[in-house]
């Protein structure tokens, strides 16, 4: 019959095909290496990853589809893969100092992270059903396992068991819909549906398939109500690997969530769109309510994380290009808070252990002003005070609700931001003007630079906010 | 009754993911009860997409089957050892013991 | 016609039956038995259905491997199987009154399947199996041209799974000697033998 | 006119001096002296050049005015900045006040460095708020401006502080997040937060109501008017001295300031509608809080209640949109700027001391401290609003406007005149007047140098503006007149238009 | 000139209260009362000027407060009216600030107490002088403050500094009403000045505007809260109770302020506002009532009161009460003339009252003196001048002391006014005279009289006052004596049209002035009578028959406890007005701001909000089949919404 695949399907998915052999590479390295190959395929990982984005970045922003439609780069999936890639990189270069302080390195770390993005690249690529499913099951299975790496740790463990079993069932459920999408309409390319849908929008089994497959994207992006395992995961799982959890998969999620709804479903737009104002509305307010009662921090940021995709989700709620125009500043912006964020929960080490309480940072004003102000700008960031980015980030999502006339939505949200920022502020309070408790280990350099690094992006983004805007725009724009 | 049609089966997959389903939040005993849950479950969605496969003359469905065959299987080793890791430290595997974190 | 009907119910029926012992036997053992049961029987669907590739690989696959696997598992697992407590069953009612509610709304979403004219008329661009070939000659045409990029896509997957289960279960104990048998083949006098000269009237 | 920026050179001046004082390292005398002085010397200047604004200030036109415009977010959303004669004489309020708060606040030895970037920081997004041309930069530094608010509350102030800041924060950040989702309505319906566009531009009745509504919630916290005044005296009380200073003179003015920039000219039906609401919510303020004020044992709690009842003179004024009124409202926001921030300096001066703000442990300040005295005194008949003082060109012009509009609200707000003159006399009395019999009072020193500092312009200001309130009657008057105007012709051509489809 | 006239004492006042320190105690009094001085004199030569020769000046200083329609201006009108108050202001001014140098020479703070007593007077010239209500309200809230702070002048004493508050704050109450009057005036005419005001007030005759939801007539609402402020200021009836605490002041400054010149400017302002008053019946009506009432009542207050100040205290209030009576009848001019000789004879009393107060050691009530007279024999000459004057002794067509012509004046108007409150106010303003007689001899006699009953300390350090004291009392007895006679012609005799030219204003109907010298003769004689008897009355009880008062108040002790205790007006007061306030501040505080606001507000939503994180935390329960069942849950509840179109309305 066909060919098996051409060259030009081969460019196309050359980011991917890279990562994929990278890591294959690297696993034999590691393997066969003799002595301590931790600190080598660390970098390495991290320099694939770093390829990964610049072969992207050269590569045209044009539309063009390979293997038989099945995978589709754009400009939006070009501008998702380097949030995405970049969410990794720093994560790896994140967790160097942490794995080896907790006797947990191993060079299949950095190749499992590297496999995840590969997984999560193939379902921000995604143009068929079957495609999405290989891509967020290999991003899945590489996640349930660095969730429970510190297998000598019963609460890593834990996580990587809950995380497996409710994420299996979210899986199970997307399938379910995607059967019955395929059964009702013929098709798993998202063309196809998309034709199907147009002409026959009032099926049954279509919108139950649609229910099913939205059940399954929200409980990666962690959405009310399928965000329970979030908590449990972030707290569990080893500090780095929460990062990461709550970066590079939420935005690629989040991508092939908007891809899914917007590319293939769009004849029922009204239809998802109720879905999502709904979930978009009990993530916010769960998120707002529930972080308050947390003293974990790391449990704090995963409800928070509930909230922020409960406010990114506004925006696809609205359904228009302004909509996702918002959700990809949004996934930028927060990207960049987590990840700060996360490097200085990193930071927080007394006498060679970790502290993860809030209560730890009693005092950091004094002891560590610098780390202080920065965490603290975070805090604000992501309760949205203006001038810092967050405040954009809601900006944008809040601009294309209004239009979207989804006024009880916007109105809910800010309602429940001004919630939110109760309990980003009580950090605040707690490093500024609670007594000083002892201070944490001096940090290492890597932790320093992303703090530094993301601190300056929150503070400094509405000097020149025009050039992410723009990209943005570009990038929803190419989707519709 | 005799004509069996679409629906019958996906009337069976259904069921049996329902079953799968209660096997998850039902169950109290056994972790490996809800792996073996899950493993119902994506059974069910096979039925259904070798059914529509089936029934609309499509080869596509029963790829989509045997890929999720395939990943069904990853993801058994992957659970199966998380499970064990897990009984390695806590020393039990029933359900409502797993619940170190919460709130 | 009519038997495979009744091949159909007699199927779904054991099916369904095993699948409620699965989830509801005390002794995972017999779960595991009871899901390869559901397994055989869900393949024999498949049959009827026309799917001999998938049947097939259904029982290679999971009878074979992954309910082996469970079974190595169950046993291998240290479980003192009188500790495991039925569990508090107050919420039973509602759950299962909401199950049922879906499991009833699904299967009337499964009476309600029509083919539209419009969906009818994409059926051109279906990939039918063609007449002169067996299914498993049809699947495996397709699935090493067209869908090439999913059947690579699945073996990282099980790449990932296997790098997986390494990473969480595979210890390496300190005391445990292992064999090396590159070690072995390259050992040399001079590396095994070490020659010592014992001064008279110390000992060694 | 000047061809440089001069608008945001004077913005963004005292930022440059918040990065200054964030480079100078370690934490010891030397170090913080250098702080205070960089502060002082940046705020003084940032002074200086403002007033350079208001020599080159065109009072005759209602024009906006030192323009400047570039790019900023994409599309028609710019970095916009100007001034008119509303707008000009908050930014200079703001500037002048800021080296007396610096100076007030000498004494500040825990933590100089982030206290002082943390007012440097607030001057510059004070200053922006009143020169801001476009929606969106107008919300960045109105918000922003909590975050250091929050943390001078919270880091420097009293002993509950947390509960005081939380409540600050939480309760304008409500306020003005409804007021964001107007802003972008407004965006989308007239395609740009530019402002001076927006003020021609007609929303539809419908949006008004909701848009007005809406900007109501923010302000009305923000000035505030009761009953969402609640967190300003735990505010007022817990805030260090200086920070009591900037939020009584300057913080509470935005809402002021933003009821004249926004809801009046842009939503003038909407504005028409409402008025009878906002009289009735003033009026309840006026006299509420002047009997709740009557009532306090903390100093500072009485003058934040207080606050709460001139800012419905303000309130008042503003909405009986005639040129009395509002004159009168923009006379009592600047009046109100300098006499409360004086009395709150006032009440600073004894709490360095004594370190406590309860009225009933002072007494017979008198005795020891004449020029405190005299200056308290001049600061207590201010707020009483008598005449001569500046308070009571505000409170006059305000009454006699609404007077005309309506002569229940006018007489009841003069009800208020007479409270107030009760709980400030009183407090007056039981802090100044009586013997000195308390022993912790025996050794209490007069006014330092520092003080009289301080306190020397506020009281000359005070009463200059009492005699010749002119300067700022004038430069109001032209944008005033033109806000007038406009509103007027909105509301007859809405009538206009109503009578048209009625037919 | 007048310039002068208004701003040296304000000079006088900042270089006392500034400098004080540097030029001293001494210093500050000389200083200030040349300053003051040098003020009267030019102050006289400005009646002169004007009264006489009718230069009527304006005089524009500087632009005050400018917005919109509203354009006031600093400025100066100098008529007839104005001159006299100048002349009374800084005459007494002067003879008070003298006077004070030796008063307050034992005091620490005697610079403060001439700048405060500059200050005032500052206050009261631009009071009298200005040209428009906003100056003139200026003046009123200013003399107002200066009378707070020298009430409160000796802060240390508790009494004191309440009596300075309630007295800020009555006569705010009274401010209240004239400020609503100011800007009735200002919505109506469309200025404040009183030239525009004045000349077309005759068009608003008859006009009506909506106050507080009422359709009321223009110049009758304005008069009468003009008239609120006037009552205030001058302790008229209801809002008198401020004026005898105000006693707490030091003696001076009860003579310069609570006699002579704050308290008459309520006179004035009426006077002032004669154009408008005038176009009101109604108004002028109540005018008189008030009037009236309030000199009855005062009087009858002062029958019984024990302490030497507050006695002439209610004997100033009877007396206003007779200038509002003239005023109310028309008799603007009688008015004027007889808070001009007021101004001499009642400061005399009270300086007179110093001086004894300064004789017994600061002790002032009537029933531990008695008997000084041996002792202080000028102040007893000067006290009893001042008596003669207030009761109006005098000789009709021969001699009369100021009293005499300016108090018996009223009354003859008040029965020429011929009308229904003309006949009320005559009957109240006679016996009110009999009264004033009465306790004026009542004082003289427990005083200097009968036996001393202070102690044997205090009699023997009994001993005349400096000269410094002195030579103002002569000056004012000089007054009491002789300003009725020299002055009657102008004021109200032929010369009066004349001498007031345009500065008082009367209708074309009203010959008030003429019709008064035109009374029956019993009605000329009645207050003479009184004033006998009065003295017969005092001489029975107190020189007599000494225990007749005692027993008087002991058979009617109801009656004399409500006098004594004025009417119980001011437990009254605390009963309505200050105790609820209080209660409703602390109400409000507590119960509208702690509870109800906060309650619900913010507190109340941030508690709710800790009650749902609760119930929020507690469904995440960590375990696995809850978190499942969840998502089942959340499944199910679409897939039914959209089973039965419960989002059905996209289609």
């Amino acid at each position: 019959m066909q060919s098996a695949f051409s060259t030009n399907d081969a460019i196309t998915a050359l980011p991917e095909i890279l990562l994929a052999c990278g890591a294959m590479a690297f696993l034999m390295l590691g393997v066969f290496r003799k002595g301590d190959s931790n600190a080598l395929i660390t970098w390495l990982s991290v320099s694939l990853l770093v390829a990964a984005g610049i072969i992207i970045l050269l590569a045209g922003d044009g539309r063009v589809t390979a293997f038989e439609g099945g995978f589709v780069t754009d400009g939006f999936s070009s501008f998702m893969k380097l949030l995405t890639l970049a969410g990794s990189a720093i994560t790896i270069i994140m967790s160097i100092h942490f794995m080896r302080a907790e006797r947990i390195e191993r060079f299949e770390y950095p190749i499992l992270v590297v496999l995840a993005t590969l997984g999560m690249l193939m379902m921000i690529s995604a143009n068929d059903m079957i495609s999405l499913y290989m891509g967020l099951e290999l991003q899945s299975l590489a996640l349930y396992v660095v969730a429970a790496l510190n297998r000598d740790s019963v609460r890593s463990s834990e996580a990587g068991l809950k995380y497996f079993v409710l994420g299996a069932l979210s899986s199970g459920m997307l399938l379910y819909g995607c059967s019955l999408v395929y059964g009702f309409t013929g098709a798993t390319g998202f063309e196809q549906i998309a034709t199907a849908v147009q002409a026959d929008s009032d099926n049954i089994g279509l919108l139950f398939g649609l229910v099913f497959i939205i059940a399954g994207l929200a409980f990666k992006v962690s959405a009310v109500p399928f965000h329970m395992w979030t908590p449990d995961v972030y707290e569990g799982a080893p500090t780095p690997v929460t990062a990461f959890f709550a970066a590079a998969p939420k935005v690629a999620a989040m991508a092939m969530f908007i891809r899914v709804v917007v590319s293939a479903f769009e004849g029922i737009t009204p239809d998802w769109q109720q879905i999502l104002v709904f979930v978009s509305i009990a993530s916010m307010v769960l998120g707002a309510f529930a972080a308050i009662g947390q003293n974990n921090i790391k449990r704090l940021l995963a409800y928070s994380s509930i909230g922020h995709m409960g406010f990114a989700l506004v925006g696809l709620a609205s359904g228009t290009e302004e909509g996702v125009r918002g959700v990809i500043i949004y996934l930028s912006i927060y990207l960049v808070m987590t990840l700060g964020t996360f490097a200085c929960v990193l930071a927080m080490r007394r006498r060679g252990g970790t502290v993860e309480d809030i209560s730890d940072l009693a005092g950091l004003a004094r002891n560590n002003p610098m780390m202080a102000f920065i965490l603290a700008m975070l805090m604000f960031s992501l309760a949205g005070i203006p001038p810092l980015a967050g405040f954009f980030a809601k900006f944008y999502v809040f601009l294309a609700a209004i239009h979207a006339e989804l006024y009880p939505l916007a109105i809910i949200g800010v309602l429940a931001s001004v919630v939110g920022a109760y309990y980003y502020v009580r950090i605040v309070k707690i490093m500024y003007f609670d007594e000083p408790e002892e201070a944490f280990e001096p940090m290492p350099g890597e932790i320093k630079l992303v703090i530094g690094l993301s601190g300056a992006f929150v503070l400094l983004f509405f000097v020149y906010p025009g050039p992410l805007v723009t990209a943005a725009g570009a990038a929803a724009k190419s989707l519709f | 009754m005799f004509h069996i049609g679409l629906s019958h089966y996906l009337a069976v997959a259904a069921v049996l993911f329902t079953i799968g389903i209660f096997g998850i939040f039902l169950n109290r005993k056994n972790v490996i009860i809800i792996l073996m849950s899950i493993e119902l479950m994506l059974l069910a969605v096979n039925i259904n997409l070798v059914t529509f496969s089936s029934f609309l003359g499509d080869l596509v469905g029963q790829i989509f089957a045997l890929l999720v065959l395939t990943v069904a299987a990853g993801e058994a080793a992957i659970g199966l050892a998380i499970l064990v890791v897990y009984f390695r430290n806590r020393g039990t595997i029933a359900v409502e013991d797993i619940n170190m974190m919460k709130g | 016609m009519i038997i495979s009907s009744l091949f159909f119910y007699l199927f779904s029926a054991i099916m369904i039956a095993a699948a409620c012992m699965v989830i509801s036997a005390r002794n995972p053992v017999h779960s595991v038995l009871f899901l390869i049961l559901a397994f055989f029987n869900a393949s024999g669907l498949f049959i009827l259905l026309g799917a001999e590739f998938v049947a097939m690989i259904l029982v290679i696959v999971y009878v074979g491997a992954v309910a082996v696997l469970f079974l190595f598992v169950v046993m291998m697992l240290d479980i003192d199987f009188s500790e495991l407590r039925e569990g508090m069953l107050q919420y039973v009612p509602i759950g299962v009154t909401i199950g049922a509610i879906l499991m009833i709304e699904l299967i009337l979403v499964g009476g309600a399947w029509v083919l539209s004219p419009e969906t009818a008329s994409l059926a051109a661009a279906k990939t039918p199996a063609p007449d002169q070939l067996s299914n498993t000659e049809a699947i495996g045409q397709l699935l090493y041209t067209k869908y090439v990029y999913l059947f690579q896509a699945a073996g990282m997957v099980l790449l990932v799974a296997m790098v997986g289960a390494i990473v969480l279960t595979l210890r390496h104990k300190p005391g445990v000697k292992r064999q090396v048998v590159a070690d072995q083949v390259a050992r040399s006098p001079k590396t095994a033998i070490e020659m010592k000269k014992v001064k008279p009237g110390q000992g060694i | 006119m000047s061809s440089w920026p001069i608008l945001s050179v004077v913005t963004f001046l005292p930022l440059l001096g918040a990065l200054f004082i964030f480079a100078i390292r370690g934490d010891d005398e030397i170090a913080r002296r250098n702080t205070r002085w960089v502060a002082m010397w940046t705020t003084l200047i940032t002074f200086v050049l403002s007033l350079l604004i208001w020599i080159n200030f065109d009072a005759g036109t209602a024009e906006f005015q030192f323009q400047d415009r570039s790019e900023w977010l994409g599309g028609k959303i710019t970095y916009h900045m100007g001034v008119d004669g509303i707008s000009m004489l908050f930014v200079i309020l703001t500037t002048f006040l800021m080296p007396a708060c610096i100076l007030a606040s000498w004494h500040i030895d825990v933590r100089v460095k982030e206290y002082m970037i943390a007012f440097l920081v607030l001057e510059t997004l004070m200053i922006g708020v009143f020169c801001a041309l476009d929606l969106v930069l107008f919300y960045l530094f109105f918000e922003g401006g909590l975050i250091p608010m929050f943390l001078i509350i919270g880091v420097w102030g009293g002993a509950r502080r947390v509960y005081a800041s939380f409540k600050f924060f939480l309760y304008t950040l409500l306020g003005s997040v409804l007021m964001l989702l107007a802003i972008m309505a407004m965006y989308i319906d007239a395609g740009t937060t530019h402002i001076p566009t927006l003020l021609a531009h007609k929303f539809p009745e419908g949006w008004q109501t909701w848009l007005f509504l809406a900007f109501f919630a923010s302000f009305a916290v923000k000035m505030p008017m009761w009953p969402v005044h609640t967190w300003l005296p735990d505010a007022h009380v817990e805030a260090p001295t200086a920070g009591s200073v900037i939020l009584a003179a300057i913080l509470l003015k935005m809402g002021g300031y933003g009821f004249l920039r926004f809801s009046l000219p842009m939503f003038p039906i909407a504005t028409d509608f409402f008025a009878p609401m906002i009289f009735a919510l003033s009026i309840i303020a006026i006299i509420y809080t002047s009997l709740v004020a009557l009532m306090q044992e903390d100093m500072k709690k009485l003058i934040a209640y207080s606050s709460v009842a001139h800012m419905g003179f303000v309130t008042m004024g503003i909405f009986a949109l005639n040129a009395q009124g509002i004159q009168g409202g923009i006379f009592q926001m600047l009046s109100h700027g300098i006499v409360s921030a004086a009395l709150f300096l006032c009440v600073g001066v004894v709490y360095d001391r004594i370190h406590t703000r309860e009225i009933a442990a002072y007494g017979g300040l008198v005795n020891r401290m004449p020029l405190y005295a005299f200056t308290f005194m001049i600061f207590t008949l201010a707020n009483v609003g008598l005449p001569g003082t500046s308070g009571f060109v505000g409170e006059f012009l305000a009454m006699v406007g609404v007077f005309k509009v309506n002569t229940w609200v006018a007489f009841l707000a003069a009800t208020g005149v007479i409270l107030s003159a009760g709980y400030a006399l009183w407090l007056y009395r039981r802090v100044v007047f009586g013997a000195l019999e308390k022993d912790s009072l025996k050794a209490i020193t007069d006014m330092t140098p520092r003080e009289v500092v301080v306190l020397g312009p506020l009281v000359v200001l005070t009463i200059l503006f009492g005699v010749y309130p002119a300067p700022i009657l004038d430069i109001t008057a032209a944008s005033v007149d033109n806000l007038i105007a406009d509103y007027e012709a909105a509301l007859a051509a809405f009538e206009a238009s109503k009578l048209a489809s009625a037919f | 000139m007048y310039s002068i006239i208004v701003f040296l004492p304000l000079l006088g006042c900042l270089i006392a209260g500034f400098f004080g320190r540097w030029i001293g105690a001494r210093g500050a009094g000389a200083l200030t009362s040349i300053f003051l001085c040098v003020s009267a004199v030019l102050s006289m030569a400005a009646l002169y000027f004007v009264g006489f020769e009718g230069q009527t000046e304006k005089i524009t200083v500087m632009r005050w407060v400018t917005s919109g329609a509203l354009d006031v201006h600093w400025a100066f009108r100098i008529d007839t009216l104005t001159a006299v108050m100048l002349v009374v202001v800084t005459f007494v001014s002067a003879l008070v600030h003298i006077y004070s140098i030796g008063y307050m020479s034992h005091d620490p703070h005697q610079p403060r107490f001439f700048a405060y007593l500059s200050f005032f007077t500052f206050a009261m010239l631009m009071l009298v002088t200005s040209d428009n209500f906003l100056q003139l309200f200026f003046g009123w809230e200013g003399v107002g403050v200066a009378s707070y702070l020298l009430i409160g002048f000796w802060y240390t004493r508790p009494s004191a500094c309440a009596a300075a508050i309630k007295a800020f704050i009555v006569n705010r109450i009274g401010d209240f009403g004239f400020a609503l009057g100011i800007f009735a005036i200002f919505m109506v005419f469309g200025t404040v000045d009183y030239d525009t005001v004045f000349t077309s007030a005759p068009d608003q005759v008859g006009q009506s505007f909506e106050f507080l939801g009422y359709q009321v007539d223009v110049l009758t609402t304005i008069c009468l809260l003009l008239f609120v402020g006037a009552m205030g200021k001058s302790a008229q009836f209801m809002l008198h109770t401020w004026l005898p605490d105000a006693m707490e002041g030091p003696t001076p400054v009860s003579a310069l302020i609570h006699a002579a010149t704050m308290v008459t400017a309520g006179v004035f302002l009426v006077a002032r506002c004669s154009p408008l008053f005038e176009l009101s019946s109604t108004a002028l009506w109540v005018v008189t009532f008030v009037g009236a009432t309030t000199a009855f009542f005062a009087a009858t207050v002062g029958l019984v009161q024990n302490d030497i100040k507050r006695v002439v205290a209610y004997s100033t209030c009877s007396q206003l009460g007779y200038m509002f009576a003239a005023l109310g009848v028309g008799a603007y001019g009688v008015a004027i003339f007889h808070l001009f000789t007021h101004a001499f004879f009642k400061a005399l009393l009270f300086l007179g009252s110093g001086s004894v107060i300064h004789a017994v050691s600061d002790e002032q009530d009537m029933r531990k003196m008695g008997g000084l007279y041996p002792h202080i024999k000028v102040t007893w000459a000067m006290m009893l001048i001042g008596t003669i004057a207030l009761t109006g002794v005098g000789i009709p067509g021969f001699f009369g002391t100021a009293g005499f012509h300016s108090k018996d004046a009223i009354i003859e108007a008040a029965y020429a006014a011929n009308s229904g409150i003309g006949t009320y106010a005559f009957w109240l303003t006679v016996i009110a005279a009999f009264m004033t007689s009465f306790y004026s001899w009542r004082l003289m006699f427990m005083t200097f009289h009968g036996k001393p009953r202070a102690s044997k300390e205090v009699m023997s350090h009994v001993h005349e006052s400096p000269q410094v004291m002195l030579v103002p009392l002569y000056l004012l007895a000089a007054g009491a004596l002789l300003a009725g006679v020299i002055f009657a012609p102008y004021f109200i005799g032929h010369d009066e049209s004349h001498f007031w030219s345009s500065s008082l204003f009367r209708a074309e109907s009203n010959h008030i002035v003429h019709d008064m010298h035109n009374v029956p003769l019993w009605v000329k004689g009645s207050a003479t009578v009184m004033m006998v008897s009065g003295f017969a009355l005092a001489w029975l009880m107190y020189i007599r028959n000494t225990e007749l008062p005692r027993k008087l108040a002991e058979q009617h002790a109801l009656a004399y406890r409500f006098l004594l205790n004025k009417w119980y007006f001011d437990e009254i007061y605390d009963f309505l007005l200050v105790n609820p306030a209080k209660w409703l501040g602390r109400f409000l505080w507590k119960k509208g701001d702690g509870w109800l606001i906060d309650g619900f507000g913010p507190d109340g939503v941030s508690a709710r909000v800790l009650d749902a994180t609760n119930r929020i935390v507690r469904l995440q329960t960590g375990y696995v089949y809850h978190y499942a069942f969840a998502m089942l849950i959340g499944v199910a509840a679409l897939v039914t919404l959209f089973m039965f179109g419960g989002f059905g309305g996209a289609h």
